[in-house]
């Protein structure tokens, strides 16, 4: 690698609308610093959503943090949510600039 | 049938049919949000100029009633439907609310007819919304069940949650500008109620068409009790209506209230509280049978019994 | 000239000039669901009362003319433009079928000058969109190509496609309503109609601008095709309409329906259908000559060619 | 207090009170493209058939206002305030600069009490907005600093920026058009106004609410002079109407534009041409004191000192 | 690796809107469970696409699923709709909880 | 690997709308051939931007391209806007068919 980069880890969380507060607020606890976050549609085991309605609407949320952080937090949503909540989640790693930001 | 409950009609005929119509995002929220400030400006116009102590006592029946509806479904649910404690409580909740698209369809019935009805009866529904949601999470959890409920949340959801802040903001508006006061404003927000409200009812007639292909899954007992309960609902309605002394107008919009269900504010409140119910089956029944329902038969026939009543 | 079509002018010269004007995403579509909902029930009142049955005749001939504009355009575009079979099916489809923007520019120029037309117009307009599409299909496919074409997807994009099922569900309910039945909504679909149309057409120009500068990569024969097409095809509409015995606004609309081409309901049933046609070369035409041509210089001179006709 | 202002009141409250109310993402942007578009049309309108020429050194004199607002604003916010060469630019840019929706609700203020305005006021708004960020750019950059400015995307914004096309195709088409010219569009475009001001109120009350719970961070300074720099403004926008010779109408109009600040084109244009400007500090200033206090304050004062100025 | 996770593959296509449903046909028919979409706007070489007409609207589709389940789906729409349609396609290795979900 | 793929780099980009022209810009002028971009909302170190204003808008784009073009690029942004703008960008391998495209 030619430049000055580290690797963190991308956390991609694609989940029901109802549940942005909440998964934020875990996130932040967790140590995430930021997110973005953007509509999406799909299909899963729970059928189509196509968030018409707020109750069939869903997120999907991204954040770019250290590895530990991110498994402690995927670990915390498998517990608290991956049973009553439409809930996809993985983990990626990236090379970022400015690796002391995330 | 009026106009506007023919637009409810093409939109869940094209959707069974599977048109491709689709209305664009966020129209949908643009409608309601225009709906419900025009109800509160109108309720609130009303109200101008009266106090408004008196109507505590009124407010507290209304609300009441919302309870006891919430008591008996669950009770019937739990113990005729077989329905596991969640469930129950979550679908009881649904129909002790209320729905703001049935309460403007049966505003505009009346209207058509010229057929008045008490301001008051937009605070009704703007405090009719929230008491459900609190004894249906109450039902869910089990009232000794030493869990801790957010009760911050549930109250600043009760005052502040979307329709209830649109309701009491239009309401708030209409009282201070008294009559006369909202003329300016009359093309948009008088004008325009019917056409909006047929827009409104294209769009779900859309969305409860796709309610009702999903209603196979359900068993009989529960498309029996998405007739029944706003039926017995209406009752109730009409007698707390009667010992609160309304017009026939406005003993046809506390029924149509009492028999409307939630399928805004209640799924979503019961999506986080009471992770565990299925939400699709409260939604089958409440949008899949009880709105067509009170839209298509229960409004004419509450007034009906409304006449009957007042005429007793 | 109209005001509306100055709001064309307007959006076409921002867009031109490279303005940073931009409308909202959603709003093309929730403008242009209100103008199909606004003539579909325009259409479905002026026919309340009325036998359909004798209409299909009628139906058939005005079908019949899309389809024969289909092969010639066709025809033309193969042997004297040299078009790739795809192409020249695939833009032959375009002009077959019909505009329902330049429809509703047609019927605001009527209603300016007070000139009454048919109220079966708008049954025209919703059965002439489909037939030149499975017309192009199957000219792209050649008719013995064996190949399998999915008639029923077809079948349900004729009745089932956003812009028929609006145009349809809004002529039912007009019918239903009949005359008088509409009067709560005329404030919203009728006293609005110019007004978005305007808005719709500041739109139309935006986009048309961005047609425009793709025009360069086209070749001259599409240019004066784009031109030529029309004019020949508001002959044959003039010719069948006589035929039909329509009055000079009907013959006007129909003239225009024959001249108009599609932007909307072909280019997105070719994408699939047809996918090596290229499609930047059918909307470079349609939408950056013809339908300008149309709506500037088009509906004029047909109103003029149509009372030469029923005057003759 | 107008039922426009109420609109307003209750969108900052229920933000104060972080209720959930939230309009649906759009809307706003659509709301303002339809009150630029009224306000030209009725601006244009007003002129036709007046000679345009007349006009230019009017419109160089309140272009000279812009400007001159523009360098005492830097001076006092760099020598008095302290701040840092490019936010004293950039908060100066705002303040000469104008709010096209503090315009509006002045023009419905005045058309509520039936104070008539001179027409070009309307081309007073188009012009004003953008010379004052050409000076706040070359103020941050020092005049001399040689960096190199893109004046050809600085015209381009001045003549083409989404408000300024808007404006000026608007006028355009109300020009063109002329006297009865608009009647097919007045219901929507007229009439639907003062409505369509009240939802876009509200949705700036929402808005502001977020400016202001920003508000502790910034210093005392700061909010002083929020409040200060608006009421200087206007003193100098009176006194050039008092020059240019308006009515009291107009007066009060131009004091209003004066004391205006803008939140739209400004900060769009300042962050890419002085990127170190802190935005947070502009838009608290502008939005959480500025554009509240001359809705409900300002406004009815600036008409009181006109009153005086024109009876003096 | 401090929690059980496992490896899938996530597919990213980006595509016109029109191909929407046979996209979403094809992945089923392949074997993927379930999707997200969003919508965006982009260029590349059939120039610059931003959706205000249907014509020119692009999705972003992204679907977790097993590494031969996206090589098949990713081969098969190469042949039949590279040459024909604006499409970008890629895949990626991502962690995931639950891996038999997927 | 089973068919014939390559691998690219992806680049994304999560940064203030205003600079959506300017950061198309320096990416063509690096060498990247095309580009998606959407909507997103979200928080950083800078506060919530949720879009309602302009000027609260972000924008997420993500491009596929060679490793080096998209280094060059990173280090460009972080040169010129990182200071001033609030932006987070991260690239990633990815396995696309078509290499050659990229
Ligand atoms: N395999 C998948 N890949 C990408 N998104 C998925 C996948 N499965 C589910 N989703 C998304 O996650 C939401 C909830 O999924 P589920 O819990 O399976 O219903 C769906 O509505 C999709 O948007
Ligand atoms: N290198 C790329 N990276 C990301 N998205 C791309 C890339 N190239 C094209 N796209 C997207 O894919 C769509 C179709 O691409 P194309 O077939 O190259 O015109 C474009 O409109 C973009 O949204
Ligand atoms: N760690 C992160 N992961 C994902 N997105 C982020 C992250 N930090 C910031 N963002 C996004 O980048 C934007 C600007 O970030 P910032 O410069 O930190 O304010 C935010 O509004 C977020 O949308
Ligand atoms: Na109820
Ligand atoms: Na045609
Ligand atoms: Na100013």
């Amino acid at each position: 690698m030619s430049i000055n980069t580290g690797t963190r880890t991308l956390l991609t969380v694609i989940t029901e609308a109802a549940l942005e507060a909440t998964l934020v607020r875990i996130l932040s606890e967790q140590g995430v610093r930021g997110y973005s976050v953007s509509e999406v549609r799909g299909r899963g085991s729970r059928g189509y959503r196509d968030g018409v309605l707020a109750e069939s609407a869903n997120i999907r949320l991204e954040a770019v943090c250290s590895r530990a952080v991110a498994e402690s937090a995927i670990t915390l949503l498998r517990e608290r949510y991956y049973d009553d909540f439409g809930m996809v989640a993985f983990m990626q790693d990236v090379d970022v600039l400015r690796p002391d930001k995330f | 049938m009026d106009v506007i409950v023919l637009f409810f009609a093409f939109g869940l005929i094209a959707g069974l049919l599977r048109s491709e119509l689709k209305l664009p995002p966020g129209l949908y929220e643009g409608l309601s949000l225009f709906l419900l400030l025009a109800i509160g400006l109108k309720g609130g116009q009303g109200l101008a100029g009266q106090p408004l102590m008196p109507l505590l006592p009124e407010l507290a029946s209304v609300m009441l009633l919302g309870v006891i509806q919430t008591f008996i479904a669950f009770a019937i649910l739990l113990n005729l439907g077989r329905f596991a404690r969640p469930d129950a409580a979550s679908i009881a909740a649904h129909y002790g609310s209320v729905s703001i698209a049935t309460f403007a369809v049966a505003v505009t019935w009346l209207s058509t007819r010229n057929i008045g009805f008490e301001p008051q009866l937009v605070v009704y529904l703007a405090v009719m919304e929230v008491p459900p949601i609190l004894v249906g999470i109450m039902l869910a959890r089990g009232m000794g069940s030493g869990q801790v409920v957010r009760w911050g949340n549930l109250l600043h959801e009760a005052f502040l949650g979307k329709a209830v802040t649109l309701l009491l903001g239009g309401m708030a508006i209409g009282w201070f500008a008294g009559p006369g006061g909202l003329d300016s404003i009359t093309p948009v927000f008088f004008d325009l109620f019917k056409g909006v409200l047929a827009l409104f009812l294209l769009e779900m007639g859309l969305i409860v068409s796709r309610q009702m292909s999903g209603l196979r899954q359900q068993g009989l007992f529960l498309l029996s009790f998405g007739i029944c309960m706003p039926l017995l609902s209406a009752v109730l309605g009409l007698a707390c209506g009667w010992l609160l002394g309304l017009s026939v107008g406005g003993l046809t919009l506390l029924a149509t209230l009492a028999a409307s269900a939630s399928y805004i504010a209640v799924p979503a409140a019961m999506r986080l509280a009471v992770p565990t119910a299925n939400q699709a089956t409260s939604l089958a029944a409440v949008l899949g049978i009880s709105f067509p329902f009170n839209v298509f038969f229960g409004i004419p026939l509450f007034y009906q019994m409304a006449q009957y009543l007042a005429g007793a």
